[in-house]
């Protein structure tokens, strides 16, 4: 099983080039070739999950240690490695899909196909290296790649957007690249057990904090927590549709807090401030994001604003999970705690991808975002409007979706826990989130007064195979990761992934195999 | 040590560049300049007092060598360096043509 | 875009075989002295866009150009991930990036395993990349001022 | 050497705070580039030559591009609103960057000086670095043999690159008929 595992970049890296070869010649080849590559990739990371025990370590390169010192670039999967990998691939794939038809009205369609690939790859590569250095470069790919697809339809808004991205982009990752720089003068290694293990024994604290916080602030921004997130609604509105799908649902989770996760509870020792960091901005984000997201009309940009609260909701949970490990309580809290951000994470990247799939499905077939303007469309668009009523209610945590199920989770762990205080701030955040979506519902789909849409002459219909396809798929997974809290599904999926985090100093015994 | 905190200086010059400034070619030129930094600290880094350059030559004498690792990422700092650029040059250029003017207030207020 | 003075154009014609010459030499020796595939890549391509810079575009089909400098990028790119990926299979063990050929003689030309054809790889994509982002920038601004 | 490396980094620092405050965007540009030489030279003497040969050729390309860009566009920086605003803000910029260099000085001290560099990854890429690679520039051996799978990013970077600015650099973003 081993040698498989550079396939995860290799594949989609390959995947891009081709298409930049042959999509010169054969205009089409894209837009299924595309879809293919990320079903095998799907197909692989399911493989994986059932025979997975323990990391997998491939290294690069075939170097063994030197000096009991690693040298390679290793390639870990561990159980939260292969967890974001079955998430990234998953909604890359049903984005992939969709824009079979949604990608057909713009013009340069295997550039779209080439860098979407590569996104993938960079977001892949990125979750299962163990090495810092190799992290920033692919986080790099990602990067670069989605300031180019933000910009796709190069119009006014798009550029602007993308411009604004790609300026804190680049210096959030120059911050990232710093503190890199530090952590190297510091241990001369850049392995990521390695460095753990020479933090742990150099024991200079003032160093270890003062790059923490520049590691925090870069990660931070690359996850658009609450003071970074400014560049978010701008990007993640105007992409196109599949796009902000992937934004939203995978980009900031797979090189923002994914990377938070593996580097402050595996490489630095897990402390009671930097939880207590980490619990206090996920709070500030689920609140405040919440609250940016009430007044808006523009219905991408509304779903933006949700994205920074519920991704507050993920980093709520592992950061009171963080909080209770470093004061040594109660491990099954943690484990809880931890468990429910996770869920969520899942959670949210499948009903956030199917929001922004059935936004672009509207604006597919009307040319319309703003919900003032929008109405009646429940007759004439089915498919959109039930996908998009089960999304709605998932997210909003209405009891048999998934998104209820986390929510709860968190919720019990942050009362076990005795953070009474944010238990009702994420009871209070989830019924404000309720009543934006009912506002969502009612306008787009069953309020009759707008119709903009009528009055331009436009024939609405149900939008072609291929986007219903992926937004099905993503509403029944809206229903079946709620089976999530089966234990027997559970321990196949979700307790590696939480075990990685909660029992955090065996990675590096682990990884390094002494 | 005065070595590394003028680079450092030099990195907060390029954020400084970055916030305040309202044209976009100088929001392109501060990135760079901190990109520019990142690489001198690292280099600074992985220097070696008497150290020589790690190129194995004829008739070498037995001196130290300054360490690869951090010019080997510092090469790909450079060229990450390059395609950033480039992307934002070509985002800039085209903001240009579609509002006439690098000024981040003036296209504030033309798209009103 | 328009040309240079005759000058220009006399002194570009005697030193721009000059410097493409160079580039190939620093990429192929990139495993023996200083520089490599993205230092002569960079090279070569300046070389190019010295041409353009001093003849000017009129005489080229630009469009033409970038498409094929960009299939050229890619193609080396592709071969630099086969090369790369060869290792999975040659290597016997399955690892990815495993020099397997012959390491040689230190200091000979024809040495170092597969290090001269990933230089010889980098170099092409390099060469091309800033080639194409150059003549992008060219065609963009023909196109607006028309 | 250290006093010439101190003397160039000064140089370049007041090259940055030029290119950054010139009005002439034109004379910015030039400005920024002697960072960009600066940053040569001390590559130079910091026995980097892979990298002084990389970077002066991308300065050089950067800067045809970026000159071109601005020939293309205007040269004039349109900076209104110099208010009190402005002396603030400057005060508070002050404040940062000197909050952040103390607090790196007084971190980082314990780390090791310049030049007292201990190695302990690389140590392997030194010692049995050629014989195992068969690269006689032990930078090469790293970049495409230890450390091959970074470099495959960074190509594959400036691919991406290149695909981003033909995407955005296109000229009609949707097709005419809907």
């Amino acid at each position: 099983m081993d040698f498989l595992v550079p396939l995860f970049v290799v594949v989609p890296l390959g995947g891009a080039f081709l298409i930049a070869i042959i999509g010169n010649l054969a205009r089409g080849f894209g837009r299924y070739f595309t879809s293919i590559v990320f079903a095998f990739l799907t197909g692989l990371c399911i493989y994986f999950m059932l025979h997975l025990e323990g990391p997998v370590v491939f290294k690069v390169g075939g170097w063994e240690l030197f000096e009991s010192i690693p040298i390679a670039i290793y390639m870990v999967i561990d159980g939260l490695s292969i967890y974001l990998l079955l998430i990234i691939n998953l909604i890359g794939f049903l984005s992939a899909f969709y824009s079979i038809s949604y990608m057909k009205r713009y013009t340069a369609e295997s550039h779209y196909y080439t860098l979407f690939c590569l996104m993938t790859a960079g977001m892949n590569g990125v979750v299962m290296s163990g090495d810092l250095f190799n992290i920033y470069v692919f986080l790099e790919i990602a990067a670069i790649a989605s300031y180019a697809l933000v910009a796709f339809e190069i119009e006014k808004e798009q550029l602007e957007a993308s411009f604004k991205y790609q300026v804190l982009g680049g210096v959030s990752s120059l911050f990232i690249l710093l503190s890199i720089g530090f952590l190297y003068w510091y241990t001369s290694t850049l392995n990521i057990a390695d460095v753990s293990r020479m933090i742990v024994a150099g024991g200079k604290r003032e160093v270890v904090i003062f790059t923490q916080v520049i590691l925090l602030s870069g990660f931070g921004l690359k996850a658009a927590m609450i003071p970074f997130h400014a560049w978010l609604p701008d990007a993640h509105s105007s992409a196109p549709s599949p796009i902000s799908s992937m934004l939203s649902g995978v980009l900031i989770k797979a090189i923002g807090a994914y990377v938070i996760l593996r580097l402050f509870f595996n490489m630095f020792a897990i402390t009671y401030n930097i939880g207590m960091v980490i619990t206090v901005i996920g709070t500030l984000s689920m609140v405040i994001g919440v609250l940016l997201a009430i007044g808006q009309w523009d219905i991408k940009r509304l779903l933006a604003y949700h994205s920074i609260s519920q991704m507050g909701y993920v980093i709520l949970g592992v950061g009171i999970g963080m909080l209770v490990l470093a004061n040594n309580g109660d491990r099954a809290v943690a484990t809880l705690s931890i468990a429910g951000g996770l869920f969520h994470l899942f959670n949210h990247a499948v009903f956030k991808g199917l929001l922004f799939l059935n936004a672009g499905a509207v604006e597919y077939e009307t040319g319309i975002r703003d919900m003032k303007k929008l109405g009646g469309l429940s007759a004439k668009m089915p498919v959109t409007t039930s996908t998009s009523l089960s999304a709605s209610m998932s997210i909003s945590g209405i009891p048999p979706f998934n998104g209820f199920f986390s929510k709860l989770i968190i919720i019990i762990a942050a009362i076990q826990a005795g953070y009474y205080v944010l238990s009702i701030l994420a009871v209070f955040v989830s019924i404000i989130t309720l009543a934006s979506f009912l506002k969502v519902q009612r306008y787009t789909f069953f309020n009759r007064s707008g119709e903009e849409w009528e009055k331009r002459g436009k024939q609405v219909r149900e939008v072609p195979f291929s986007m219903c396809f992926s937004m099905i798929v993503l509403a029944i997974l809206c229903f079946v990761l709620s089976t999530l809290i089966v234990p027997s599904v559970r321990d196949v999926i979700l307790t590696p992934a939480v075990d990685v985090l909660v029992k955090a100093g065996e990675y590096t015994t682990a990884v390094l195999g002494y | 040590m005065i070595l590394f905190i003028l680079a450092v200086f030099l990195f907060l010059i390029g954020v400084y560049g970055v916030v305040a400034k309202r044209n976009l070619i100088k929001i392109v030129i501060g990135i760079a300049l901190m990109e520019y930094s990142v690489n001198l600290f690292l280099i600074l880094v992985g220097y070696v007092k008497g150290g020589t350059a790690p190129i194995l030559t004829e008739g070498m004498t037995k001196d130290p060598f300054v360490d690869p690792l951090p010019q080997a990422m510092v090469l790909t700092a450079i060229v990450i360096g390059l395609a950033t650029t480039a992307l934002l040059l070509a985002i800039a250029i085209r903001i240009y043509k579609k509002y006439g003017t690098f000024d981040i207030r003036e296209i504030k207020n033309l798209k009103g | 875009m328009k040309g240079m003075t005759i000058i220009v154009k006399k002194v570009t014609q005697m030193i721009c075989g000059v410097i493409f010459l160079y580039g190939i030499y620093i990429i192929v020796h990139g495993h023996l002295t200083p520089g490599g595939g993205f230092a002569g890549g960079a090279i070569v391509s300046g070389s190019f866009i010295l041409l353009i810079l001093a003849f000017g575009s009129e005489f080229l089909a630009l469009k033409k150009e970038e498409t094929g400098s960009s299939i050229l990028e890619s193609s080396a790119i592709l071969i630099f991930l086969i090369i790369a990926a060869l290792g999975m299979v040659i290597g016997g063990v399955g690892v990815f990036f495993v020099n397997f050929l012959p390491k040689g003689t230190i200091g000979q030309l024809i040495s170092a395993g597969v290090i001269p054809l990933f230089n010889i790889a980098v170099g092409m994509e390099v060469a091309a990349a800033l080639l194409t982002i150059f003549l992008a920038l060219l065609i963009y601004r023909d196109e607006v001022l028309k | 050497m250290e006093l010439l490396l101190i003397v160039i980094m000064v140089l370049m620092i007041g090259g940055a705070i030029f290119s950054l405050e010139a009005r002439d965007l034109l004379s910015a540009v030039i400005a920024y580039g002697i960072v960009g030489f600066g940053l040569v030279i001390c590559f130079l003497l910091l026995q980097a030559p892979d990298l002084a040969l990389v970077q002066i050729v991308v300065e050089t390309i950067t800067l045809i591009i970026m000159i071109a860009v601005i020939l293309n566009s205007t040269r004039e920086e349109t900076e209104h609103g110099k208010g009190r605003r402005s002396v603030v803000f400057a005060l508070f910029a002050f404040a940062f960057i000197g909050l952040f260099l103390y607090f790196f000085d007084r971190t980082t001290r314990t780390l090791s000086a310049f030049g007292e560099h201990t190695l302990r990854m690389s140590k392997a890429y030194l010692q049995p670095g050629a014989q195992q690679t068969g690269s006689a520039n032990l930078v090469t051996g790293v970049i495409f043999d230890y450390r091959g799978y970074d470099t495959l990013g960074e190509a594959t970077i400036l691919f991406t690159a290149v695909i981003g600015v033909l995407a955005v650099l296109r000229l009609k973003g949707r097709k005419e008929k809907e």
